[in-house]
């Protein structure tokens, strides 16, 4: 900051500009803050650490997607499978957990094999979704379209149409993850903590971030400064898929089911996220800590409408909508024109 | 000389409806088995429109000669079933009446207005008067409306007090987050309706973790397997059940085919009614093989 | 000024132009007249850019008057200054690659036959105004496929088209090779003959000469000199531009280590579909040269060399056979490529200059995270030594003045530290001041070993600086002049495709077609 | 097309590229041409009269919503909307028509004041989208995604969670404009065409098509070439609107009805046979022939996936999920990166 300045240099002031309160940062956060209070001023309850806890615990799975969410498409990407992706893998979870059970009893190993399992599937699916994006050239939204298809076919095979169930005695050791924690605060909300930190870290402070954004900004570009477009791409699929992986290990736990309606939407909801979060949806632009106030504004709005009787239900998506778009509209910077 | 029998169902996007696909699809595979010169094809729809083209296909080139459908919505499909009938195809239709009588040969009907009466009195009957209860309601359709009204129908005049309705979408995930928020709401609630057992899954869930028990019981719907059988082991938090049978789905295509292959009069309507299931007669409602 | 002088088509009175708190032009004076050809120099980031998107409508001034023919206008759009006849070539591209050229060259004014577009026509029209040019393009070519020089041709005959009582040309030149140039400016004595008013900005001073009449000189904002062109000699116009005296502009070359070890050695390079047989040596503190006309090819010969498209054949560094597939692993062994097109592929435009300096070498500002002071910092030395003028820090990139952009994309590429560095179009926009210091850094950076080769379409510039020129020509190398033979007549020659020579030893021949 | 080349150039080859015949125009073809043969083969009623009416005509309804939003992607824009917005327009007319009957009876007035509703609606609901998202600025993403959460809720919220039925003699009356037709070929087939093929004449040989393009191209260079950014994109917004108003019509003599379940997922279905047909998600380049390729690709999956009875129909979605993602592989140029 203490660069000698050009001789031809106009005024000083000019340096801080960017210093500036700008209102796509305030605004996101202005949104949450106004629907906290308008949820305190609805109802009392609205601030009890229980239902504090319940809504963050509720946020965690969209949460720690929309993260990853959030470098693919400031990577100049899209993935439309997630939802489906997590409803799939929650099932081969809770296969494997259960065909492991009689060889393996119930226990910490047979609860890692599960996870490990998880793990595993979303890094081979992110890495599928990515390799026919990369290396084949297919527009990402059809490509992730078409897998969103067939996770979501396949999860409704392996069910045989109906709902998969871990084990019961084996759902009671696991539970813990879901509903258990540490120094009160439960498990999915000290994971989707530290995803988000974590992510905020890389997408800021990482090459790995830096290249990310470059790609999103101009693929010619970061070609031509020698970033490795395609690796860097893929990897933010994998990266995806890994943590599609991690909140399928934080939902199995809740229920201990899957079906051919879990995670549906999820995909819609995790991108609405990481744009009302500010992040730019032609890529070159992301924020970590704004995804994670996307998740906690639309995560807010179903709580706010289940605690009071104010609309009819057949309206809570219109609501939703309604608040989607004016958080946005709050962030612009009064320039109009997209 | 092969005649072929089309089924035409929603899509398994929820438990029961998942219930009802694998009784389907059970009921093909064994009459296939059993009468060689029937062919079945069977289709399912994620939406009104597509099952309309389902049929329209099976009707153009699978030449069926009779038609089990379990309509996604009656109105949409009353037209477009007409037409079939019309042309000389046998029908059947499950579950859902159309919207204009005399169309099918045969009716196989679930009774959704007794389904949500019998709820609200076992409902009036299990709790005091000034007894307060919150209801998870399934996707907003005609179907759950005539359950819901049936429902409060049954409980007018008994002094129980509904706190609130949200819908559920017949989904555990739904249900869960929705009781979780009923809770937080309201410090008194005695019991819990969900409308259908997938719900109850996510209901008794919430409950659990909350560690609330002032909340009695959950009464579900439809007849999960583990519900039943918890029912059926005395648990007290699911002291009953409604049925309402995929499994009606099956019934229907058994006696289509045997009005196929044989010349027993089988047209007519069967409506099989919704009962209470309690510890004493959960036994015999518990089908270990459904996936639901 | 001459007082017989026909009255203004367009006059600026007391221009001032601000973004947020910069003021970057303080009372800006500048006439143009009927039939005659104005020139604007100045700095790079001096406010010629601003001060014609000023005149053609694409920006409202902050203060000041614009008179069109004595009266006062306010050019809302630049669809009203055009209907006022006042037409604009900007310095960067203004095309959209997914369209095509007869696309490009009729946007916003297509020609129509009732309700449809007549697209006999404005593909006739399109072949005339290019065979106007000399530039016979495919009128159903994408624009994305055009070479730069193409596609800077395309936007003079946009203008031309546009049949203007002004046309502003912001640096049209420099993408241009002489032959162009001199096509051009036959055009443009032409415009002036027949009476349309032009002002053009170039930062080569003898084309200035060559055919300015008026001339208006900026500084920081202001003008410094306005008068005729016949009274300043380039030279004078180069110390007035910069505001101190100009030495030689190109350092001495100092005579080559004949036993300094070989850095670069290509044999039979193909680049399919654009250049074959490429071979050449490059050594250890050696400027190499690479001239020809546009479109013979240099600029895709290197990309594939860099592993930025396929290519195939041998390559030594440093006497270790290599092979790059991709730009990153001629990186990572000291292979640096700077792009001629600063703006589709050089920067990001829409990013901050910490984030464009510190792309390519991003790694070594990293242990684990990157060390935001360590980047500072380089831009604090970037900004320094490279003369890079930015109203502010945390400006835009896309919003510094083109010359400026192209000083930064300089000290990005040389941040990594390459040990070979490939430089197409180094200098492309920058005013002679700047040139004159990366001239000096260039030579000062061989001397420490680097090796450097510089493909240019300004032959002055090859000559002052290389100590060996190749000469290319439809995708090969035809020849190859050094020392005293190194006069623009032998370039033009080779690259006419006239003379054929091959120095025995140093180039394996290959027969040309 | 016979441009003299430049002397200049280096291989004539390498300016003879286009010419070519190109996979990204012979790919979404071949697929349908295959797609086709594969039908016939599996069924010899496929290619009967009665099958291929049927499959046109269902087509009908996405094809001409997808024609609208060819224009909308090629001007760099998305509508997330058109289903929900087809199911809200659908209760509308509905309401309306039925409203009326009292007083005007049935006739054919009643139902050109139905058409009527239905297309002014449409406007409508395109305008308020086309102005959210040039005058606010506001990602054409968020605004859709809005939208399409407030429309599905007013469509449920109209019908009280039910379904909105026309009146029994009405349907009869209107009926024939989904089933009956000119010269043996039915209205909504007709409609359908005469709406592609305006669509293809626009797109390619109108300035409002080279407009499109060129803002989805590039922005800033249609507005500096004096092109009205924010009214053509606008105009591509109202477009679509109509269209799908012009769908309804068409869709509501078929059902009759319209329910929250009416247009689900129409909008994915739309873009996808958009993108199949090859027009570019990020704008710049569309075309409408193209689109219909693409929406008779869709249409035939479902139709041959009825035809046998090879797959558990558990597995439909992920056939159709990988049919879509081959499709789009067959127009690949052969490179790769995207
Ligand atoms: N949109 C903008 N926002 C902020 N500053 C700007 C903007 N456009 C131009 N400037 C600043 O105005 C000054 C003048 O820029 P201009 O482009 O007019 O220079 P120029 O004389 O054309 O230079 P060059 O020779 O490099 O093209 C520069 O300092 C530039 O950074
Ligand atoms: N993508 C492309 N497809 C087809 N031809 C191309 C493409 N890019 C460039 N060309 C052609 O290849 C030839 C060489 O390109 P180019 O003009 O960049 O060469 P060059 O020698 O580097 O010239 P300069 O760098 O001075 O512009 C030109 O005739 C150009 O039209
Ligand atoms: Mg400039
Ligand atoms: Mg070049």
């Amino acid at each position: 900051m203490t660069a000698p300045l050009p001789a031809s240099s106009p005024t000083p002031a000019a340096f801080a500009p960017r210093r500036r309160i700008s209102m796509t940062v305030v605004g996101p956060i202005l949104a949450l803050i106004l629907l906290a209070a308008l949820g305190a001023w609805l109802n009392p309850n609205f601030l009890s650490a229980a239902n504090i806890t319940n809504v963050l615990a509720r946020s965690a799975f969209i949460g720690i997607i929309a993260v990853g969410m959030t470098f693919v498409i400031t990577a100049g990407g899209l993935d439309l499978s997630v939802g489906s992706m997590a409803a799939f893998i929650a099932g081969l979870m809770i296969m494997v957990m259960n065909a492991a059970l009689p060889s393996m009893g119930v226990g910490i190993p047979i609860v890692l094999l599960g996870m490990g399992a998880a793990l595993l599937a979303g890094l081979l699916a992110g890495l599928l979704n990515g390799l026919l994006i990369t290396k084949l050239g297919i527009e990402a939204f059809i490509v992730t379209l078409g897998s969103m298809g067939i996770y979501r076919s396949l999860v409704t095979w392996l069910a045989d149409g109906g709902t998969l169930s871990l084990d019961f005695q084996l759902r009671s050791f696991y539970q813990p993850i879901y509903y258990g924690g540490i120094f009160g605060v439960s498990w999915p909300i000290v994971v989707f903590g530290l995803v988000a930190i974590l992510g905020e870290i890389v997408m800021r402070s990482t090459v790995f971030g830096r290249w990310c954004a470059a790609i999103g900004s101009n693929e010619q570009v970061a070609k031509y400064s020698s970033v490795k477009v395609a690796r860097v791409r893929l990897a933010t699929y994998v990266m995806l898929g890994l943590l599609v992986g991690l909140a399928v290990i934080m939902y199995v736990p809740r229920l201990g089911s899957a079906s051919a309606s879990t995670g549906l939407l999820w995909e819609l909801e995790a991108i609405a996220a990481v744009i009302i979060g500010g992040t730019l949806l032609k890529g070159g632009f992301g924020r970590v800590w704004g995804t994670v106030v996307g998740v906690l504004i639309l995560s807010l709005i179903g709580n706010i409408l289940n605690l009071t009787d104010l609309v009819s239900p057949y309206l809570n998506g219109a609501i939703q909508g309604l608040i989607i778009v004016l958080a946005v509209i709050l962030q612009r910077e009064g320039k109009s024109g997209a | 000389e092969t005649k072929t029998v089309g089924v035409s169902i929603p899509a398994a996007t929820h438990g029961w409806a998942g219930g009802m696909n694998y009784f389907a699809q059970e009921a093909v595979k064994r009459l296939e088995a059993t009468y060689p010169d029937l062919d079945f094809v069977l289709a399912t729809a994620s939406d009104p429109a597509k099952q309309v083209n389902d049929i329209e296909d099976m009707v153009a080139t699978r030449n069926i000669s009779a038609l089990v459908v379990l309509p996604f919505e009656s109105e949409p499909l009353t037209g477009p079933v007409k037409a079939v009938a019309d042309a000389g195809v046998w029908v059947t239709v499950v579950d859902r009446g159309l919207s204009v009588e005399g169309i099918e040969d045969l009716y196989v009907a679930g009774d959704n207005p007794g389904f949500g009466r019998v709820a609200g009195e076992f409902m009036a009957k299990s709790l005091p008067e000034g007894g307060k209860i919150v209801v998870l309601r399934g996707i907003p359709t005609t179907i759950d409306n005539e359950r819901v009204e049936g429902f409060q129908a049954a409980l007018e005049g008994s002094g129980v007090e509904i706190l609130a309705m949200e819908h559920g979408n017949w989904n555990r995930d739904k249900a869960f987050e929705v009781t979780q928020d009923f809770l937080s709401k309201y410090p008194q609630i005695d019991a819990v309706w969900a409308s259908d057992d997938d719900m109850s899954v996510g209901a008794l869930a919430a409950i659990e973790a909350a560690g609330r028990k002032d909340v009695k019981f959950v009464l579900g719907g439809a007849g999960m397997k583990e519900m039943i059988a918890r029912t059926r082991d005395g648990d007290a938090m699911i002291p009953a059940n409604v049925t309402y049978p995929p499994a009606m789905i099956a019934t229907a295509i058994e006696v289509t085919a045997l009005g196929l292959v044989s010349s027993a009069p089988v047209s007519g309507r069967f409506v099989i009614g919704s009962v209470l299931v309690t510890p004493e007669n959960a036994a015999q409602y518990y089908y270990p093989d459904s996936p639901f | 000024m001459d007082e017989a002088l026909s009255a203004p088509v367009l006059a600026l009175e007391g221009i001032r132009r601000s973004f947020g708190p910069v003021e970057v032009l303080h009372g800006v004076d500048l006439a143009l007249r009927p039939g005659r050809v104005h020139a604007l120099i100045g700095e790079n980031g001096a406010g010629k850019s601003t001060t014609m998107k000023i005149m053609a409508g694409y920006q409202p001034a902050s203060a000041g008057r614009l008179l069109v023919g004595g009266e006062e206008v306010r050019f809302k759009t630049m669809a009203e200054a055009e209907a006022r006849g006042v037409v604009m070539i900007h310095q960067e591209f203004n095309l959209a690659e997914h369209l095509t050229v007869e696309q490009n060259l009729f946007l916003g004014r297509e020609l129509k036959r009732g309700i449809l577009l007549d697209k006999a026509a404005m593909r006739r029209r399109t072949r005339e105004l290019l065979a106007r040019l000399d530039r016979p393009l495919d009128p159903d070519l994408p624009v994305a496929r055009l070479s730069n020089s193409d596609k800077q041709m395309l936007e003079i005959a946009k203008a031309l088209s546009r049949e203007a009582r002004v046309l502003i040309m912001d640096e049209p030149t420099a993408v241009l090779t002489l032959a162009e140039t001199a096509v051009l400016m036959e055009q443009i004595r032409a415009l002036r003959a027949a009476g349309t008013a032009i002002l053009f900005t170039s930062h080569k001073l003898d084309e200035v000469k060559a055919l300015a009449d008026d001339l208006t000189i900026m500084r920081d904002g202001a003008v410094v000199y306005s008068g005729s062109a016949e009274a300043l000699s380039p030279h004078d116009m180069a110390e007035a531009m910069v505001g101190r005296e100009m030495s030689d502009l190109f350092p001495p070359k100092p005579s080559l280590d004949p036993a300094a070890p070989l850095a670069l050695s290509v044999r039979g390079l193909e680049v399919p579909g654009h250049a074959s047989g490429i071979s050449f040596d490059l050594r250890k503190g050696e400027i190499l040269g690479v001239a020809g006309l546009i479109g013979a090819g240099r600029t895709e010969t290197f990309e594939g060399l860099c592993g930025l498209r396929p290519a195939h054949g041998e390559i030594r560094l440093f006497g270790e056979s290599v092979r790059f597939r991709a730009p990153s692993e001629a990186l990572a062994q000291g292979v640096a490529y700077l792009t001629e097109d600063r703006k589709t592929r050089g920067l990001l435009l829409a990013k901050g200059m910490r984030e464009n300096l510190t792309l390519q070498a991003l790694r070594k500002f990293a242990r684990i995270l990157v060390d935001r002071r360590a980047e500072e910092r380089a831009l604090d030395r970037a900004v320094r030594e490279f003369d890079i003028r930015a109203g502010s820090r945390g400006m835009l990139v896309g919003n510094l003045s083109g010359g400026n952009q192209q000083k930064l994309l300089f000290a990005k590429t040389l941040l990594s530290e390459p040990r070979v560095l490939i430089a197409d179009e180094p200098t492309r926009g920058v005013d002679i001041g700047a040139k004159q210091q990366i001239y000096a850094l260039l030579r000062e950076l061989a001397a420490q070993g680097l090796a450097v080769v510089v493909i240019s379409s300004e032959m002055q510039e090859l000559i002052g600086l290389a100590d060996r020129i190749l000469v290319m020509r439809q995708g090969r190398i035809l020849g190859e002049v050094a020392g005293a033979e190194m006069t623009e007549e032998a370039v033009v020659r080779y690259a006419m495709g006239v003379a054929r020579h091959v120095r025995p030893g140093e180039i394996r021949s290959e027969e040309t077609a």
